[in-house]
């Protein structure tokens, strides 16, 4: 991990990202997704909804990033950008092909993308739509195999059930249909499909909120092993910040479509230096209840912004309680606080504010 | 609400020229015209028409012209003149012979959409509220055998036993002393006399479909939260059925005049075959198989014009009936 | 067994005790189509609709060996006879005896009409029979046969299950041969709408934007026009010379013009929102291509409601087909469906005259019957996975 | 527990008769809510504890019915009732609630008793105890204006004519923290955020003054800083009325942080209960000790330990154990002993028990 503690200071927005370090898996440059209204009787474009607005970010080899917010902010469509499940309005997505070569997916037709396809999978987070309810789990795991030609036949059969051994399925269950699994068995199921064909990047889109309490920890810990046995880098897409600190190493914060902090995870819930971010981890709950008492919980005023009709400026102005004139009027840029920590506030030297100690109590 | 329904109006346009269009060609689509027709039935009966005549009738329909030419000449006479062009078989222009019937096609089928919303709504209504006792199930297999019996012959086996039985006729929408009698109140009373027959006839098919959305909707709903919220204030449960489900399912139950009133237009103008009703039915067959042009276009463009405007009324009532809608 | 079928469906369902295993695993592996017909087993009326609806398609299929004689024969001095019991029992010395019979008619005058009527005469007796050697025909038009299920042993002397109409002819005969007609232009015409409405609604779902657009306006327009006026302007264009075979297959295509709007409507529905599926989104990440996410994982996903809403618009089909050539505005002699011989019996004076031209009817009402049942348990049944 | 008794559960089972079998949502369950206090009902999905709150207000879904055992409610006394009315009138009367602490209770009812479309029980809904759902959008009418709710449950069980109930009305929207009440009176659901109706919830929850206010996972289906919002908003609102609430939550953060007593269900049966502090820092069910262990801690969880997590999964609810219901999933599994007895309550202290063998005295 030190290592990509030096790296952090590479890891830049736009402005300077002219080296790219050897273990940059993944380079996502401006990238921007709208989705246009349309209303009437021609079905006439008239907005967008600005779900992604210029982010940029890196995600190092062997890392887990956290791509965290509140509903609506954009994360898992920035998510399911980089996987090309949509077209981008702009951007770059830029990736390590196997050589060693970066390669933008961003204007890739869908043949193209096919070799990348093996490269970077998915975990979904819904376990009961995510998994074809026709099919039995031997196609369900084998597809995504015999469609890029990898095995068939015998050896394919004997690949799936290594598979489902890994995520801790017993093999033999592999005739049977998803509606004979649990919750948590299905999400396993979907976890073998992602790595059925040597992935190396998994975006996860909130792999684990759909699950109970008691399974949630079991995928967790899966998650967190399989990482470790095949060298997986995750991009753990999620609104829940303690399985984002529990499992990423680095934490985006994203709001309306926009990143507004980028740091490590230790030093985000440490020391925030955006005052949304704070917020957040204010809200958290926190379960003990001894806690409770020391604990000055920061309360937003009112809703997350339109992504269609943002604010002006800043687009988190109309809720900051550290709001000054200039927050309305210009939109800060993304930039170096700290070594690795990156926060677009005007004013995030000068504030102070409040993270997460080691203990659990609001510092 | 106002750019609503200016929207939905604006809308309507494109449909009615559609919609005569489709009419027109229908029309033109069998080979041969009136003419032909009325030459064929001639030499059937062993007479022959001199060709200068015929000509001169081919002259006087503009019957040798391009279609798109008859086409646009007869839209012209109906935006100007109200014109609907001559009826060749009755030998008098159209609109003397389609309002009257027309407006009793009107009345009729508006009396049947009332049946049907009339029995339909208290009955789907019972239906969801006892799912499955027996009520229900009657009502289902009522349903079933409504929707399975063609209007037709619900009209036949009831004209059949009112002869066996009570040996009258049940045909018609007037007693003889008013057929041709001017308009009254005695009329206007003598005709809903008749009409109830008819209307149920013709409401039998519609009606038990609607129970069955009726049901469906209000089961949907009986089961939403908002329910458990409602019976978690306390309201009684009569008074909560009615301010929140049944409220909430009449929606779509009202949305369902856009395909419903088809339907009846529909009904009616079979039923009225059989029963010898005065409505458009008996003559627009009559025109379609004497290929009497205008006069069949004119039908099939005004029954359909008609329907698209039952359509338009139930869409305002709709949006009127839900903010979610008129707020869109 | 039935009982453990749903509650497998359940989402927790879960590895279960030794004693249920074996039952739960065969749940476990079993298939959309199995767990279809576990659930549409459960319906009784759907069953029994189901088992009706096969029965008529297969009178449809022999009607040359079920009908006693062909629809068209006319016997000129058999007008308008009554409908002739049939007797299993015949009382003799010893008893009753298998020798099933009919009685015969004589004729009557109505003193005030002054009309010749039929009345069955119970003294006479004509001999029945089942297979017995009648008039020859083709099965299936393809060998010559004379054997027929019922009728009379003495081929001179017709008989009258169901009363003959005003040119002498047999109803039940004709009635057997307008099953053909009915059930399987009801079939074609969905069979054309199925394409249609698949192509249409696929393309309209699939692709969404400008061309959705516009087959939704088109939609709505057909569907605003209504259909009785639309149809009989339609079926009148059919030119009159037109051989018999051509008007059937006219009158499929003009029934299937409005039908298939229904299932393009149920098939971009199904597109619109199985294309949002997180599922579907997972085949194409696995790099499956367009044509295998639409057939290897959209279409079987809505298969079962195609058909069950196939089902459901036949009826619709078999009654338009009946109002059309009640008018006669459909098809014609020598071409016999139930709708036309309800034309038969398109005045009172005839029903008053001969009340059994009314049966028709009554198969229509069958079949309409037992296909809306069977559909709509089709229908419950074509989501076992609904949670 | 100083506080006098308003809700006494005793050996309440509801079970739904279902074509597959029956479900016994409700097997047993045992517990007390106090006035003033808050109660967090807390357990993982399928555990029976929405159902448990649905039978106190006798709204159990149709083929779910109480089969046995009572809701016993204490009814304090209308006239303190009343004077908390008062208080709430006059809005800056901030912290009259401990002025009602002592009020006597006059009756007992048995709500588990009661005819569900009776009149007694329709009485008590909204009046005495009332109840705010999960998802607030499918939870309120869409088609009534937000307004036109409120004041229903307002005239419903007081006297107020129709103006003065709207006037009523539009000060309960201000006091959830609605901007521009009066403005939003006429507004449908739709047109609200999530947030804001969870609110329009509450202000219509909390109308007629009640003495106990059922929260159903009122938090899950809103985010984080939404979540902060609406918890803050009903400490306060409790701090002002002085109402009981009942919590019920699958979010042990929001247990540590809402609750005076803590009650932890698993399938259909309370597991162990207790005051909150006992509950996080002396757990004694391995239910309850494993979960606390599961969850990943903000700040505790930096270090990186792996989480312990429970084995296995909640059975499914046609197929339960038999014995104690954790048996299967439990690392103090006894065999012989925990598949054979459910486990009673074991008491350990005042309104501190717990549903395990390992506790037994011999």
């Amino acid at each position: 991990m030190s290592a990509q503690l030096t790296n952090g200071s590479q890891h830049t927005t736009s402005k300077n990202n002219s080296a790219t370090a050897d273990n940059v898996l993944l380079d996502v440059r401006n990238l921007q997704k709208w989705f246009p209204i349309s209303a009437g009787f021609f079905r006439r474009t008239v907005g967008h909804v600005k779900a992604v607005d210029d982010i940029s970010f890196q995600v190092l080899q062997g890392e887990t990033v956290g791509l965290v917010g509140e509903s609506g902010c954009g994360k898992t469509t920035a998510g399911r950008c980089i996987l090309r499940a949509y077209d981008l309005t702009g951007g770059q997505i830029l990736f390590q092909d196997h050589d060693g070569e970066m390669v933008d997916l961003a204007p890739l037709t869908n043949n193209e993308m096919k070799p990348f396809r093996q490269q970077v999978r998915m975990i979904f987070q819904d376990p009961f739509n995510s998994l074809n309810p026709r099919m039995p789990v031997i196609d369900i795991v084998g597809d995504p195999l015999r469609i890029n030609k990898v095995v068939a036949g015998k050896e394919l059969e004997d690949r799936v059930a290594s598979l489902l051994a890994k995520v801790g399925l017993r093999p033999e269950y592999m005739r049977r249909y998803p509606h004979a699994f649990s919750g948590g068995e299905r999400q396993r199921i979907g976890i073998a499909r992602a790595l059925a064909l040597d992935p190396r990047l998994v975006v996860a889109d909130e792999a684990v909120s759909a699950l109970d309490v008691s399974v949630r920890a079991q995928i967790l810990n899966l998650i967190k092993d399989l990482q470790e046995e095949f060298d997986l880098t995750y991009l753990f897409v999620s609104h829940d910040l303690s399985v984002i600190e529990y499992i990423c190493d680095r934490v985006v914060v994203m709001y309306v479509g926009k990143i507004v902090e980028v740091a490590e995870t230790e030093e985000l819930f440490a020391q925030p230096f955006h005052p949304y971010t704070e917020a957040l981890l204010s809200a958290v709950p926190n379960p003990d209840p001894r806690n409770r008492q020391q604990k000055a919980r920061i309360v937003l005023e009112g809703d997350v912004a339109d992504p269609a009709n943002p604010p002006s400026g800043c687009y988190f102005h109309p809720r900051c309680r550290y709001v000054q004139d200039q927050c309305s009027q210009e939109t800060p840029e993304l930039r170096q606080i700290a070594p690795g920590h990156f926060a677009a506030c005007h004013f995030a030297e000068e504030l102070t504010l409040a993270g997460v100690t080691a203990s659990g109590e609001l510092g | 609400m106002l750019q609503f329904l200016l929207r939905r109006l604006l809308y309507m346009i494109p449909t009615m020229i559609a919609i005569s269009i489709v009419a027109f060609v229908i029309i033109q689509l069998p080979p041969g015209d009136f003419l032909t027709t009325m030459v064929a039935s001639m030499a059937a009966q062993g007479e022959d028409m001199d060709q200068s005549a015929m000509r001169a009738l081919e002259e006087q329909y503009g019957l040798g012209q391009p279609v798109h030419i008859q086409y646009l000449k007869w839209m012209q006479g109906i935006l100007f003149r109200g014109d609907f062009g001559d009826s060749f078989g009755w030998n008098k222009p159209v609109s003397d012979l389609v309002w009257s019937r027309l407006a009793l096609t009107f009345v009729l089928s508006l009396a049947s959409l009332l049946f049907v919303w009339a029995v339909a709504f208290p009955i789907g209504i019972y239906s969801a509220v006892k799912q499955y006792s027996i009520g229900d199930y009657f009502a289902t297999f009522i349903g079933f055998l409504g929707l399975a019996t063609p209007n037709f012959l619900l009209a036949l086996i009831l004209m059949y036993i009112a002869f066996k039985f009570f040996n009258q006729s049940v045909g018609g929408l007037f007693s003889p002393e008013y057929t041709e009698a001017p308009w009254s109140w005695g009329k206007v009373a003598d005709l809903f006399a008749h009409l109830w027959v008819p209307v149920v006839i013709i409401g039998t098919a519609g009606t038990a479909s609607l129970i069955r959305i009726m049901r469906a909707n209000l089961l949907d709903e009986l089961r939403k939260p908002y329910v458990v919220t409602a019976r978690a204030k306390g309201l009684p449960e009569w008074r909560l059925l009615f301010k929140y489900p049944v409220r909430i399912a009449l929606n779509p139950f009202v949305s369902t005049v856009g395909w419903v009133l088809p339907t009846l237009v529909s009904g009616a103008a079979i039923v009225s075959i059989v029963l010898s009703l005065p409505t458009t039915g008996p003559l627009l067959i009559r025109a379609l198989l004497q290929q009497d042009m205008y006069l069949a276009a004119s039908f099939i463009m005004l029954l359909s014009i008609l329907t698209v405007i039952g359509t338009l009324v139930s869409d305002l009532l709709l949006a009127w009936l839900d903010p979610r809608i008129r707020m869109e | 067994m039935a009982v453990t079928d749903v509650k497998t469906l359940s989402p927790e369902a879960v590895a279960p005790g030794a004693a249920e295993a074996e039952i739960e695993s065969s749940v476990s592996v079993a298939s959309q189509w199995q767990l279809m017909w576990w659930k549409f087993r459960k319906h009784r009326m759907a069953m029994a609709g189901g088992i009706v609806t096969l029965i008529i398609y297969a009178i449809a299929l022999f009607v040359e060996f079920l009908a006693p004689s062909s629809p068209g024969v006319i016997r000129a001095d058999y007008t308008w006879a009554p409908p002739q019991r049939l007797h299993f029992f015949r009382q003799t010395d010893e008893g009753m005896r298998w020798d099933p019979y009919v009685n015969g008619y004589k004729v009557e005058i109505d003193p005030e009409a002054l009309k010749r009527t039929f009345v069955i005469d119970e003294e006479q007796v004509v001999d029945a029979g089942f297979f017995v050697k009648g008039e020859p025909y083709e099965m299936w038009g393809l060998w010559e046969m004379d054997l027929h299920f019922v009728g009379s042993t003495d081929p001179e002397v017709p008989i009258y299950f169901l009363g003959a109409d005003r040119m002498g002819r047999d109803l039940l005969s004709s009635m057997i041969y307008g099953t053909r007609v009915s059930m399987s232009i009801g079939l074609l015409g969905v069979f054309m709408s199925f394409f249609l409405g698949i192509m249409l609604g696929g393309v309209s779902g699939f692709y969404g934007g400008t061309v959705d657009n516009l087959i939704q306006r088109i939609i709505e327009f057909i569907r605003s026009i209504p259909t009785i006026p639309l149809w009989m302007g339609l079926a009148a264009a059919l030119p009159t010379d037109w051989p018999p075979l051509r008007i059937y297959f006219g009158i499929t295509i003009i029934l299937s013009f409005i039908g298939w709007t229904g299932l393009a409507r149920v098939v971009r529905g199904r597109f619109l929102s199985l294309r949002t599926e997180d599922f579907v989104m997972a085949a194409r990440l696995d790099g499956a291509n367009e044509v295998t996410t639409i057939w290897r994982h959209m279409v079987p996903s809505f298969f079962s409601h195609i058909i069950a809403s196939l089902t459901l618009s036949i009826p619709g089909m078999i009654l338009a087909e009946t109002s059309l050539s009640f008018l006669g505005l459909g098809l014609r002699r020598p071409v016999v469906s139930w709708g036309v011989l309800l034309q038969e019996a398109q005045n009172i004076r005839s029903v008053a005259t001969a009340p059994w031209l009314l049966i028709p009817g009554l198969a229509v009402l069958v079949a309409v019957l037992a296909l809306n049942f069977f559909g709509d348990g089709l229908r419950d049944a074509a989501d076992p996975y609904n949670r | 527990m100083e506080s006098p008794i308003l809700i006494e559960i005793r050996n309440l089972k509801t079970h739904f008769y279902l074509d597959e079998g029956t479900v016994q949502a409700v097997n047993g369950v045992d517990f007390t809510i106090h006035q003033h206090k808050t109660l967090c009902v807390v357990g993982e999905s399928g555990c029976g504890k929405s159902v448990t709150a649905r039978s106190i207000l006798q709204i159990v879904d149709q083929p779910g019915r109480i089969v046995e055992g009572e809701i016993l409610y204490h009814r304090p006394d209308r006239l303190a009732a009343f004077s908390r009315r008062d208080a709430m009138s006059n809005e800056n009367g901030s912290n009259d609630s401990n002025d009602s602490n002592g009020s006597e209770t006059t009756e007992i009812i048995d709500l588990a008793a009661l005819n569900p479309r009776g009149r007694e029980i329709r009485e008590i809904r909204g009046q005495d105890i009332s109840m705010i759902f999960q998802e607030p959008m499918t939870s309120l009418s869409p088609i009534h204006t937000v307004g036109n709710q409120i004041t229903e449950a307002i005239t419903l069980h007081t006297d107020l004519l129709e103006d003065e109930a709207k006037e009523h009305a539009i000060e309960l929207l201000r006091r959830v923290g609605i901007p521009r009440p009066d403005e939003r009176f006429d507004t449908y659901p739709f047109e609200l955020s999530g947030g804001m109706r969870q609110r329009v919830m509450i202000a219509m929850a909390l109308s007629c003054n009640p003495a106990l206010l059922i929260a159903d996972e009122p938090t899950t289906a809103v985010d984080v800083t939404t979540q902060a919002q609406i918890l803050e908003l009903l400490e306060e609102l409790q701090d002002e009325f002085g109402m009981a609430i009942m919590l019920i939550t699958h979010d042990l953060g929001v247990v540590a942080e809402m609750a005076d007593d803590v009650v932890v269900m698993y399938l259909g049966q309370v597991v162990e209960r207790g005051d909150v502090d006992s509950i996080f820092h002396d757990p004694k069910h391995p239910y309850t000790q494993a979960l606390l262990k599961s969850i990943p801690r903000l700040g505790v969880s930096r270090n990186r330990q792996r989480l312990d997590s429970i084995r296995g999964m909640v059975p499914d609810p046609y197929n339960r154990p038999t014995g104690c219901m954790f048996g299967p999933r439990c690392d103090h599994f006894m065999p012989g002993r925990c598949d054979a007895v459910n486990p009673p309550a074991i008491q350990l202290g005042p309104e501190r028990e717990v549903n395990c063998l390992l506790y037994e005295e011999e």
